[in-house]
């Protein structure tokens, strides 16, 4: 992308550049009226894009097809206005409604769909041998599934880690910690990635390496 | 001044410190850029392979859904770019769908980018930008079911019915493969209701983060490939060998995690030390 | 009959919604429609939903405005800020049906929602620098096997950790591909049990605390 | 093969809600963060400071994978608040959800009634600050200025978690976490002295306030997963033996 040279658009540029600033200000100095500044118009204009982008979506989706003859979408839309029940005390139980049909497919949808990915595959996964012979292979299939068993049986609730489950229950939080290690190495990937995005544009902006 | 106090002086040191220290960090490599290579990993390997050669053929449809926002360009951006010039030059088209409010600025953004690629195919035959959608895993697993109730029209308000590869599409029957790149939850929901249900090959572009927990499905064969983060795109501009964003940023990903590395370790040093005094 | 009509009916609506998704998903290999009308449904009103926490944000802002609470400026600038961003948002949109067809929004959408949002989402970078430094204390065994843990993915993440030694990317690879698979696969297994759990305290009934603020009528 | 494991594990439970209800007690076992609650409590009143618990900013109440967290993190609140009123500590309770305010607040009100102490209830003690950048100042700002002996920092985080869990480490604060966003576990156990990983913030919670649905539903799971653990010993058996029956049959 080459510098801007249309007047709105540097302007433009700037704008971002200053703001980003003022955000920077509260980690890099202190919380001020620069920082509370900026981050009032971020909601502001966040909320408002919500709202814009989302009653697009709801004429596409509901209005427009009603308007056209669908008239079953007349009960979504009531069911949708009725959440906001919510806000008035004495008729918050309608808005008990809408919530449950949310609550209802949202479950219905998430139960039937992860028994198979998240507990068949894994457990198919676990116990498939490796297909090449070498060593090392062999032994990772014998750490994942030592390791998968002792983390599950650490995760058990109702049983004390005592006597013959505290050998297994202790070896599986150590698993557990090694997996939290990777998330956290990964985790540190992911925000300095996106520091560094915010670096490259400081610099850009400032004409010190090309945009 | 015995060693162990030097520790509880630097523990002590002004948070902003730190952070004046790393944002420098961030921009010198910038300016002196180093270039060390970047090694290509399996998973990786495997998501390019998935998405070229005779795993795709030309007309096939594939779904990219923007998971991501401009706050994660830096991220996902590199990723979704080279996959989306791999799968034009195949010849497949591509049904560009999203979850977030700025999923607009995310598809120019790839325009852009992909100038090249996008200036030979035309719109509503080789591609189409369906734009935002809501719902959350309902309106995943009704994508899947009835595509057109999700989407009664593409982003530019052209119904359905009047986009030429939208007569194509409309279920999971119809898709080769979906890549989805999420900062959220919508990677799972295609993995429950497209790749769990219906067998749909599925990939996910992800952000570093989610690697850990994205990295079983991968070795489950629930995704037949991963990009994880930053270095996940440089490894894919390696592939497709167009150095770009990802490559560029590989030099601070560098300065600044031998920084976090550096630190853990002078911590725990001190920490060790004093906790044996005492 | 009221107390009927505000909880055993509602977890009726609840229980019911469930068992249809079942039944799709266990009897019919293509869609029900049964199914598919009441999931385009609850798309639809999660669509309207959303507008929910913006009310409540509003009310907030107006409030401080007009009680010229503490820094009520920032809410009037809210208000402002807010105002001129929906309408000329939906100015656009009732014009040619693409909001960013108005220039003022699409101006503000470009120079001033990308650049906060990308600050703002990355000033985590900065908070995970000095807590590295302040707070990650190898204080018992199990912070210890994470942090190093960590810190061979972090440098084998990095291209450099290959210059450092080359047993790095080794080890490194080893926790990424193998190391932290069945510490996160329980965290899979066992999420999805208390997914199913949760769920199906819903479908009895059982599970207070969805319906606003479980509090007892 | 799904059908069969979701019957399954849906009689598990029903099973032993059912047990539950007819006034069988399932016990949670040992879960070493709650038990040093008491510990914390002591702390403070030695010290002379407060207790503070939050509980993050990501539960809100109707969000299936962020409300439970919430709930559970309240029912701890209510062992907190009652240990703190017997030992004559003051409690900090600062939360930025609106939706659970009226929550806490009753749940404080309760702790010092069954001590016998309504009166040294003071709703100032429960402080709403909305916005994750408001909550993450905030929070610092009352880590610094009060110095609470302990913290509880149990619930729904999102990355508000690494700051104020710094804040209290960096003022020697003994801190307890507990989430079930693996997003910010590393965070917490690399910061806190105790922590509930997981399913253990929900355990924590059912154990406290005693539910007999949520104790047989837990025990439900409990049963699954030693159905799944048997299957990974017989299958890894199989497995290295080349004998592919079970896995193709889990497959189906």
């Amino acid at each position: 992308m080459a510098y801007p040279t249309e007047l709105l658009s540097v302007v433009g540029l700037w704008t971002g550049w200053l703001l980003m600033l003022m955000i920077y200000s509260y980690p890099l100095y202190k919380e001020n009226v620069a920082y509370r500044f900026a981050e009032h118009i971020f909601v502001a204009i966040f909320l408002a894009i919500n709202l814009v982008v989302n009653f697009q979506y709801l004429m596409n989706t509901c209005v427009t097809p009603l308007l056209q003859g669908n008239l079953l979408m007349i009960v979504p839309l009531v069911l949708g206005i009725l959440i906001y029940t919510m806000l008035i005390p004495e008729y918050r139980w309608v808005s008990r409604y809408p919530i449950a049909l949310l609550v209802g497919a949202g479950f219905g949808l998430g139960m039937r769909g992860v028994i198979k990915p998240s507990i068949l595959d894994a457990v198919v996964s676990t116990i498939t041998a490796p297909s090449a012979g070498t060593m090392m292979n062999w032994v990772n299939f014998l750490y994942i599934a030592v390791g998968l068993l002792s983390s599950i049986l650490y995760f058990l609730l109702t049983y004390e880690h005592t006597g013959l489950l505290q050998p297994p229950t202790k070896l599986g939080r150590l698993f557990i910690m090694i997996g939290l290690g990777a998330y956290f190495g990964n985790t540190v990937l992911f925000r300095f990635t996106m520091l560094t995005g915010r670096a490259q544009f400081f610099l850009q902006v400032l004409k010190i390496i090309p945009m | 001044m015995s060693d162990q106090n030097i520790f509880d002086k630097l523990q002590n040191i002004d948070r902003r410190v730190f952070y004046w220290v790393l944002f420098i960090t961030l921009m010198v490599p910038f300016i002196y850029p180093i270039g060390l290579p970047v090694k290509v990993v399996q998973n990786t390997r495997d998501l390019y392979e998935g998405i070229t050669g005779d795993n795709i053929n030309p007309g096939d449809i594939a779904i990219m859904n923007f998971g991501y926002g401009v706050s994660a360009w830096s991220e996902c951006a590199p990723g979704f770019t080279v996959c989306a010039k791999a799968l034009f030059r195949e010849g497949a088209r591509i049904v560009f769908m999203g979850s977030q409010y700025d999923v607009e600025l995310s598809m120019n953004k790839l325009m852009n980018d992909a100038r090249e690629d996008f200036a030979n195919k035309v719109y509503g035959v080789d591609y189409v930008f369906l734009g935002y959608f809501t719902g959350g895993e309902s309106a995943i697993a009704q994508l899947a079911t009835d595509a057109w109730t999700v989407y009664p029209s593409d982003h530019y308000v052209t119904p359905d019915a009047q986009i030429p590869l939208m007569q194509d599409f409309h279920g999971w029957q119809d898709v080769t493969v979906v890549l989805s790149s999420d900062t959220g939850d919508v990677g799972s929901y295609f993995l429950r209701q497209w790749q769990g249900s219906h067998g749909t090959r599925l990939a996910e572009i992800g952000i570093a983060m989610n690697g850990s927990t994205d990295y079983p499905y991968y070795l489950a064969g629930n995704y037949f490939g991963l990009s994880i983060g930053s270095r996940g795109g440089a490894e894919l501009e390696v592939l497709i060998r167009e150095p770009g964003e990802a490559t560029t940023a590989m030099d601070s990903i560098n300065a600044s995690h031998l920084l976090i590395v550096l630190a853990v370790i002078l911590a725990n040093v001190g920490y060790l030390l004093s906790r044996r005094k005492a | 009959m009221s107390n009927i009509l505000k909880r055993e009916a509602v977890f009726a609506v609840t229980g019911l919604v469930t068992v249809l998704m079942f039944v799709e998903y266990f009897f019919f290999p293509q869609d029900w429609i049964v199914a598919s009308t009441i999931r385009n449904w609850a798309v639809i009103i999660y669509n309207i939903s959303l507008g929910l926490g913006g009310v409540r944000l509003i009310q907030q802002h107006v409030m401080g405005t007009q009680r010229r609470k503490e820094n009520w400026q920032f809410s009037a600038l809210f208000l402002v800020a807010f105002v001129v961003m929906l309408l000329t948002g939906l100015a656009g949109y009732l014009g040619t049906g693409v909001a960013t067809s108005n220039g003022i929004y699409n101006w503000l959408f470009v120079n001033v929602y990308t650049p906060l949002g990308s600050t703002a989402y990355a000033i985590t970078g900065f908070y995970i620098f000095s807590a590295a430094y302040r707070a990650f204390r190898a204080r018992n065994l199990d912070a210890a096997l994470m942090l190093v843990a960590g810190c061979f993915v972090i440098l084998s993440n990095a291209p450099v950790g290959e210059v450092i030694w080359s047993g790095i990317p080794a080890i490194g690879e080893w926790f990424r591909f193998v190391g932290q698979v069945p510490g996160m696969r329980a965290f899979e297994v066992v999420g999805a049990l208390g997914m199913i759990a949760y769920g199906f305290r819903a479908l009895l009934g059982k599970e207070r605390g969805f319906y606003a603020g479980g509090a007892e009528e | 093969m799904t059908f069969i494991l979701l019957i399954l594990t849906f009689a598990a439970m029903y099973y032993y809600m059912y047990l539950g209800k007819q006034g069988k007690v399932f016990k949670i076992r040992t879960l070493p963060a709650i038990q040093a609650i008491p510990e914390a409590v002591g702390r403070s009143a030695e010290m002379g400071q407060p207790v503070m618990w939050t509980p993050g900013i990501a539960g809100s109440l109707n969000d299936s994978t962020q409300g439970p967290q919430t709930l559970a993190a309240i029912s701890i609140l209510e062992y907190v608040a009652e240990e703190a009123v017997k030992a004559g500590v003051k409690i900090a309770a600062i939360c930025p959800l609106p939706d659970a305010l009226p929550l806490v607040e009753e749940t404080m009100r309760t702790a010092y009634m069954s001590q016998g102490k309504p009166e040294e209830f003071n709703i100032d003690s429960i402080r709403f600050l909305s916005g994750q950048s408001a909550y993450m100042t905030g929070t610092l700002g009352y880590l610094q200025r009060e110095r609470p002996a302990s913290t509880i920092l149990v619930g729904g985080f999102y990355y508000e978690a690494v700051i104020i869990a710094e804040g209290g480490n960096t003022i020697g604060a003994m801190q307890i976490g507990g989430t079930n966003n693996i997003h910010q576990m590393p965070f917490l156990v690399a910061t806190c002295d105790y922590m509930l990983l997981a399913e253990e913030l929900y355990a924590a919670g059912a154990a406290i306030s005693a539910n007999p649905d949520m104790l047989g539903s837990i025990k439900g799971e409990d049963m699954i997963k030693w159905l799944i653990v048997v299957l990974i010993c017989v299958g890894f058996l199989l497995g290295a033996a080349r004998i592919t029956f079970l896995a193709d049959l889990l497959r189906v």
